[in-house]
């Protein structure tokens, strides 16, 4: 029996287009104190690590307002992200068609949406950004705190903060780049970003894209 | 110091025992670096502990405390039994042949002519042998079964190294190769000094520590010559100085005496003192000393000291007994003393027996504390818990804290321990109301002298007649004060043609111009020429070394006569030849003596006429055999401290130094080993400057709080670990302090004995910036010297025990 | 003895040297200067250290520095590390020799050592924290300074720490004040046995030599330089006895390098992480232009309506 | 890249954006004024110099004391090193040494005359004429109480046995010699310095 695709909140609205409720405005709220968080920490953390990005720390007010900064909009970032991943994590189980979906890698990329397996309410796609975010999150947390001086320098021994800072550095830019991953979709699957804004999509977005999640809202059945 | 600072620098073995230069004098420790770096110098250390010199060391000698005599004799018989003496220097330069009396004699530990009941010798059996002609009788050959040489080789013949292992607990081959080192240095082209501190002189025989090493330092022939000496490290910036003035209870400034009861008139006092030679042709100089009294009194008294008042001279108190610290404590606290005026100093730390020292000066009238920084004395009255519990509301006495002026507030001049006297100059204005001692002296004696004036009383006249002739009698300015103390001509001095030689009014140039009729004045003799008419020597700062031989002749001054090494006649053989080209340094050459440092010797007195070169001593030579000179005895006997951890293994019937003063109630407080089997000594840090640092704060991140220094072994045995507090109590009270487990410290086997030993710094109190904790002096016997009443802080008995609790 | 330094002068001194005499510069590209000025070096001769802990104070005092008191925990150092007011310490080894079998107490002077190649200034990213001069002297620039203790990681002798109070990195400047009007460091100047000594690197190996040539004529004969090559060598160099086994003078690092994952750090994962940064953003860009927008088509829209209304 | 012209070119093109905004108007100031030397200015400069002698151990070495005006007009001292002219330190001095300074400016020091009444549990502030007043009316009335002119023997001994004087070894020769004066013209002989302890 196959689990149910649906969240709470998630609605069909009929009509002229066809309106599908995505995102409750809790979790477009969550999402966008995650996604600006993490803007920031990626503009502070790039300051931090390459010299010819460090006139980004003014942004932050200087370099040491970013340093003291970073770490804590990372906090946010934890827990907001945790909010997330809450709400989220059952609906970004791995299926077996996530597999079909992902073997078909080349009709996503073309927009073959007709060649692919019907999604539910996560394709294989996002599901792999959510699970790498927050694999990637958990590691950037960890490694954060490790080299967070200013409240941990005595917990840690410097061999201990190296190794940290260089995972912290390798998985900061995994993140970034997963991060233009997840952009890149939202922007190149056109009718994606008001799922985050006003937190409806189209039904022909939801059809083309998610459409078992669809077809639950409307039958009620997984 | 016999030698200097720089001096050491010549030396080709350096000895530091009893002392531990690199903690105590890290900046003149800098010239025992340098004889390693430049010349090769071996330093050698023995002590207690592995220190911080012996930790630069070439070799190191564990030894336990309170047993140096066993070891130096152990020295000197292994020198005498090898023969490794400068024959030539110990037999004209010391009384090595000189014949001893019949009638004299040692047995049992103990010289002829003790009295048990009076704790005292009578010395008259041990003097030399007087000859038809007046003078000492001498055997060349030594060959006398009398003779000093023979006596020794007697007296020592036990000191073996096995004895020395058994009492001092020095491995036999550690200590071998310390006789080996010294003795390498008996053979004129090389030299060897000795360096000492409190580490000797703080013992119930601290004098004869010293006499001990004097003596291997004459039979090695390394006294007056270049890197040789036997140099006292002392303690504060100008106790030598203040020390050379005399404000100790029987002394006048320039090692002159105070005149005491048995001396009613001044012809009697200075009668006793005016040596005639016991050796023809030879100098004893101090015939003069009634030179030096009669300008002395001339200083104090002015215009008032005249021919037919004997100048003053019974104005002076007399002494009917020495009050010593430890006198004068014992006295206070029989409740015999009204008022204490504290110059810079904190008794309350430094006296032995803190728990005395409390009661004593809970006694007190009044007590006046004049210093920079407060002290815990001038808090003794104050409640500070566990670490000074006293009831305040108790405690009558009056307390005056009066703000002194820093060093760098006032200008004036220190005399360092190698007797350079150097200026200072003023840098800042005084700290709040701070003002300078002399001022609040001088303001003391003008109040004093106004309320005699007005109302008179009792002594008005001795007090009066004290002569206070300063531009303003309210500032004395230290320049005019250092002008006192170098003297001038009160009347035109003329030699024997009647030329005049020096202007009434002018300053002396030395003390040679003294003179004994009220013609001269001069507080301090041994200064004379530090204000001479060429003005303030202290003030010179000319650092060239024309000879390279690390004099610096021109910088300061140095008493006497601006010498830099005492007794360097000797450098040269009696010929007057420089012993060796290595250490050439003040000889005959042909003329006159002369060289790289002002002769210690009437620079006109040929060789041929065997003129000896200890000129202070009537015999022209030194002495190995010291005569009746020392209360306990003519030659160093190993006698145990007071608290001791075994019964003296060679003199079992003796306890302690058999002439030491004890006070009753002080004897009853000493422990047994039965009670506390460890011993225990104390010393000072090299980050801290006794009980003054405390309240600096920078010494105080150095070194923050008391600890306790045990062997690895005894923190095994008690349990004790690392960092843990533990509780060291004696007889007389206890300390608590952080445990530092250390492998510079081992366990000595002591006649058969496994004996600890623990350390005990002494800088930490409860005034100041580092934690509180008790002072080690509560733990101390309030014993002193037979001869200096030092007190024997650095061997006393103690145990420990670890404090239950977290550690560090 | 080595000369000493004649004093200092109260007269306004133009500094000796200053900002054109940078070599290095923290996250900065800089042309260093073309006429280097010599090389200075303090030589510590362990050998000659008797533990007085008069350079520690007479850095606090030059400097400004005050430290807490603190406490004894049953060791002889104090403070007991490093920290932001003690920018050098005293550490005291009790070493038994085993061939000799004699106790040594080994005292070494801890304190920043002044790399030719200093792992610090690798690892700053703030411009300008962290500067080196052509003398040698590497120094900490409090102004550009944002407290991210990245020196401390890069730092091959746990040198650099952090304050909590102003969250600066502090470190022993070599004296570069003192230096700058031709005095030698507070620390060096108090030295009692002149175990610190102070001039231009040359001079300090020629008399190391002479010191070495001492210490193995006393027995030791492993006494050697300690002037590592792993970075390049330092301005800070120690004399030791046993200079085969350097670990033995309280962990003083055998071979110390900058370390390999600061390496990685600072090199390839600064270059490689902004290039794959680059490239995604790239893909993402030529994609859009390649296959343009996924639209939803209208037959998407009917689809969905009558899905929905079936279902109504 | 030049870091400079990177940020300068940076600023240009983001201040339209983000002038007026808190984030840009914090920003940028610090970056702009962080461009400063790393060296010290020489604090010796324009300071007196004199020559002083370390108060510490007997090794007596040459300090140079360099102080300055504080606010109040007094001479300061701001720095203390050694005197690399004095043959005997070259310069050097020990942890006491070189910690001198904060010797003069201790936190125990003692600034004003302070007295503590008898049975009290604190020190308070008096004038210097009172406590002087009161020091030496105390002795005149235990002088005058325990002089001893002479001895039972009839030898003129003139001495004041009840009164002891602690002089300390730190302090200069000068000192040392007015403390003998006044001490021993009051007929004291419990007299005693830090040459034992």
């Amino acid at each position: 029996m196959r689990h149910s695709e649906v969240a709470p909140g998630d609605s069909v609205h009929p009509g002229d287009p066809v309106v599908v409720d995505r995102y409750t405005t809790g979790a477009r709220i969550n999402h966008w104190i995650t996604a600006a968080s993490l803007v920031l920490l990626a503009l502070s953390g790039l300051a931090l690590f390459h010299p010819s990005l460090f006139f980004l720390s003014g942004l932050f007010g200087g370099g040491s307002t970013t340093r003291m900064i970073h770490p804590w909009i990372g906090v946010i970032l934890f827990f907001s992200f945790l909010g997330l991943f809450l709400r989220f994590w059952k609906l970004n189980l791995w299926e077996r068609t996530d597999n079909v979906w992902m073997g078909r890698l080349r009709d996503v990329l073309t927009a073959h949406d007709e060649n692919l397996p019907e999604v539910g309410k996560y394709n294989a796609g996002q599901k792999m950004v959510f699970w790498s975010m927050s694999l990637l999150i958990l590691v950037l947390i960890t490694s954060g705190i490790v080299i967070w001086d200013q409240y941990f320098s005595e917990y840690f021994s410097i061999e201990q903060k190296r190794i940290a800072v260089l995972i912290h550095a390798i998985t900061a830019i995994v993140a970034i780049c997963v991060w233009i991953v997840h952009v890149y979709a939202a922007i190149w699957v056109r009718g994606t970003i008001s799922a985050m804004t006003r937190g409806r999509v189209t039904g022909g977005w939801a059809w083309r894209h998610h459409r078992r999640w669809l077809k639950e809202l409307v039958t009620g059945r997984p | 110091m016999t030698n200097n600072w720089t001096d050491i620098k010549n030396a080709d073995v350096v000895w530091i025992m009893g002392g531990n230069a690199a903690e105590a004098h890290p900046c003149g420790f800098k010239w025992v670096t340098e004889a390693k770096a430049e010349r090769g110098a071996k330093l050698m250390v023995v002590d207690p502990r592995f220190t911080r010199s012996a930790a630069v060391s070439d070799h190191y000698a564990p030894i336990r405390a309170g047993s140096d005599i066993a070891f130096l004799s152990g020295v000197i018989n292994y020198l005498l039994t090898n023969d490794k003496i400068q024959r030539e220097y110990v037999k004209n330069y010391t009384n090595i042949s000189y014949i001893v009396k019949e009638g004299f004699g040692f047995n049992e530990g103990l010289f002829t002519g003790y009295d048990e009941s009076k704790r005292t010798y009578d010395r008259s059996s041990w003097e030399y042998e007087i000859g038809p002609d007046g003078f000492a009788v001498r055997d060349e050959t030594l060959a006398h079964p009398r003779c000093v040489y023979q006596l020794m080789k007697k007296h020592y013949a036990q000191y073996t190294p096995e004895t020395v292992e058994r009492v001092s607990g020095t491995p036999k081959d550690k200590f071998l190769k310390v006789c080996e080192m010294a003795a390498s240095t008996a053979t004129g082209d090389r030299s060897m000094t000795i360096m000492y501190a409190l580490g000797w002189t703080q013992h119930s025989h601290g004098a004869q520590n010293i006499r001990s090493a004097a003596m291997i330092q004459l039979l090695l022939g390394n006294i007056g010559v270049p890197g040789g000496g036997i140099n006292a490290l002392r303690g504060h910036a100008n106790v030598q100085g203040i020390t050379d003035i005399g404000t100790l209870t029987a002394s006048l400034p320039g090692y002159l005496a105070m005149p005491t009861d048995s001396e009613p008139t001044l012809e009697s006092h200075l009668g006793k003192r005016t040596f005639k030679p016991l050796q023809a042709n030879q100098t004893s100089y101090w015939q003069n000393y009634r030179k030096f009294y009669v300008s002395f009194l001339k200083s104090l008294y002015g215009e008032k000291a005249t021919k037919e008042n004997e100048f003053g001279y019974q104005w002076m108190p007399k002494l009917d007994v020495a009050y010593d610290v430890l006198r004068m404590f014992e006295v206070m606290h029989q409740g015999k003393t009204t008022g204490l005026l504290c110059q810079g100093f904190n008794p309350l730390m430094s006296v032995a027996y803190k728990a005395k020292t409390v009661a004593a000066l809970s006694k007190l009238k009044f007590l006046v504390s004049m210093d920079p920084i407060e002290t815990d004395t001038v808090r003794f009255w104050e409640n500070h818990g566990e670490f000074n519990d006293v009831d305040p509301s108790k405690i009558q006495t009056e307390v005056f804290m009066l703000p002194v002026t820093s060093f760098v507030e006032e200008d004036g001049s220190f005399t360092n321990s190698s007797r350079n006297i150097q200026w200072k100059w003023k840098a800042a204005d005084p700290y709040g109301e701070s003002r300078r001692d002399i001022e609040i002296l001088a303001d003391l004696y003008l109040r004093l002298k106004k309320l005699y004036e007005k109302d008179g009383g009792k002594g008005a006249e001795p007090f009066l007649a004290v002569d206070w002739n300063y531009k303003d009698p309210t500032h004395p300015s230290s320049e005019e004060v250092l002008k006192e103390l170098n003297g001038k001509a009160l009347v035109d001095l003329k030699d024997a043609e009647g030329k005049v030689t020096r202007a009434a009014g002018s300053q002396l140039a030395s003390f040679g111009e003294m003179r004994d009729d009220g013609s001269t004045d001069g507080v301090q003799w041994i200064y004379t020429g530090i204000y001479g008419p060429n003005g303030n020597m202290a003030q010179r700062r000319d650092n060239s070394d024309p000879s390279g031989m690390n004099v610096y002749g021109s910088w300061g001054f140095c008493w006497p006569a601006n010498r830099r090494i005492l007794y360097n006649r000797a450098s040269a053989d009696p010929q007057g030849k420089p012993w060796s080209d290595a250490k050439k340094y003040v000889y005959w050459n042909g003329e006159r003596w002369t060289g790289a440092d002002v002769p210690d010797f009437v620079p006109t007195i040929p060789p041929e006429r065997g003129t000896g070169p200890f000129i202070m001593n009537p015999e022209g030579v030194s002495r190995l055999f010291a005569r009746g000179f020392m209360a306990d005895g003519p030659l160093p006997v190993h006698y145990e401290p007071f608290e001791s951890p075994v019964t003296n293994p060679l003199f079992p019937k003796v306890r302690g130094n058999p002439v030491a003063r004890v006070f009753k109630g002080d004897m009853e407080v000493f422990g047994s080993a039965k009670d506390f089997p460890i011993v225990g000594t104390t010393y000072r840090l090299v980050e801290h400057f006794h009980y003054w640092t405390k309240s600096v704060h920078m010494n105080a991140v150095a070194q923050p709080e008391f600890f306790v220094e045990i062997s690895e072994q005894l923190a095994k045995e008690k349990g004790i670990r690392p960092g843990q507090m533990v509780r060291v109590w004696s007889n007389r009270g206890q300390v608590k302090g952080k445990a530092v487990v250390t492998k510079r410290l081992v366990p000595l086997k002591i006649d058969g004995k496994t004996v600890h030993q623990v350390g005990l710094p002494l800088n930490f109190g409860f005034i100041g910036e580092t934690k509180k904790a008790s002072p080690v002096n509560s733990l101390t016997p309030a014993v002193g010297d037979a001869n200096a009443q030092t007190p024997e802080f650095k061997a006393f008995l103690v145990d420990i025990e670890p404090i239950p609790g977290p550690v560090a | 003895m080595f000369p000493p330094i004649p004093n200092p002068t109260t007269q306004a001194t133009p500094a000796k040297f200053g900002e054109a005499d940078l070599i290095r510069r923290s996250a900065s590209n800089i042309t260093p200067a073309a006429k280097r000025q010599t090389e200075v070096a303090k030589l510590i001769d362990v050998s000659k250290c008797i533990g007085c802990k008069a350079c520690q104070v007479a850095c606090l005092e030059w400097n400004d520095l005050r430290e807490e008191v603190g406490v004894n925990v049953g060791l002889y150092e104090n403070p007991h590390d490093l920290t932001p007011n003690t920018w050098t310490l005293m550490r005291y080894t009790e070493y038994e020799n085993p061939e000799s079998g004699n106790l040594e107490w080994l005292i070494r002077k801890d304190g920043c050592m002044h790399c030719a190649d200093p792992g610090c200034l690798k690892a700053c990213p703030a411009p300008g924290a962290i500067v080196q001069y052509s003398n040698g002297i590497v120094d900490f620039v409090k102004a550009n300074c944002i407290g991210c203790g990245y020196c401390v990681k890069g730092c091959p002798f746990n040198i650099p720490r952090i304050s909590k109070v102003d969250h600066k990195a502090y470190k022993c400047t070599l004296c570069s004040d003192r230096v700058a009007v031709g005095q030698g460091p507070a620390c060096q100047k108090a030295c009692p046995t002149q175990a610190i000594v102070f001039g231009t690197k040359d001079e300090m190996k020629k008399w190391a030599d002479k010191r070495i040539a001492d210490l193995k004529s006393r027995g030791f004969k492993n006494a050697g330089l300690y002037d590592p090559p792993g970075v390049s060598g330092t301005h800070v160099m120690y004399v030791l006895q046993h200079a085969d086994k350097p670990q033995i003078y309280a962990g003083l690092a055998n071979n110390p390098t900058i370390s390999p994952i600061v390496e990685l750090w600072k090199g390839l994962t600064k270059y490689a992480g902004l290039t794959a940064i680059g490239a995604f953003a790239a893909f993402g860009l030529l994609h859009h232009i390649v296959s343009g927008p996924n639209r939803v088509s209208d037959e998407d829209e009917k689809n969905a309506k009558r899905l929905a209304q079936g279902r109504s | 890249m030049n870091m400079e012209l990177s940020r300068r070119s940076f600023m240009k093109g983001a201040s339209a954006g983000l002038a007026g905004t808190t984030l840009g108007s914090l920003g940028f100031g610090e970056i702009e004024a962080a461009h400063a030397a790393s060296i010290r200015p020489f604090k010796l400069a324009r300071t007196k110099e004199a020559r002083s002698s370390c108060p510490y151990c007997a090794v007596c070495c040459g300090m140079l004391v360099f102080s300055a005006e504080n606010k109040a007009g007094k001479l300061e001292v701001t720095h203390i090193e050694g005197d690399a002219d004095n043959p005997v330190n070259r310069g050097t001095l020990c942890p006491k040494g070189a910690g001198a300074l904060d010797y003069i400016r201790a936190k125990t020091r003692v600034k004003n005359p302070m007295y503590r009444k008898p049975g009290s549990n604190r020190f308070e502030q008096v004038t210097w004429d009172f406590a002087m007043e009161r020091i030496a009316k105390l002795m005149k009335e235990d002088r005058d109480a325990n002089f001893i002119d002479k001895n039972k023997d009839g030898v003129t001994v003139n001495r004041w046995p009840t009164m002891a004087f602690l002089s300390g070894s730190s302090c200069t020769n000068e000192t040392g010699w007015i403390t003998w004066k006044v001490a021993r013209g009051l007929g004291m002989l419990q007299i005693e310095n830090q040459a034992r302890i």
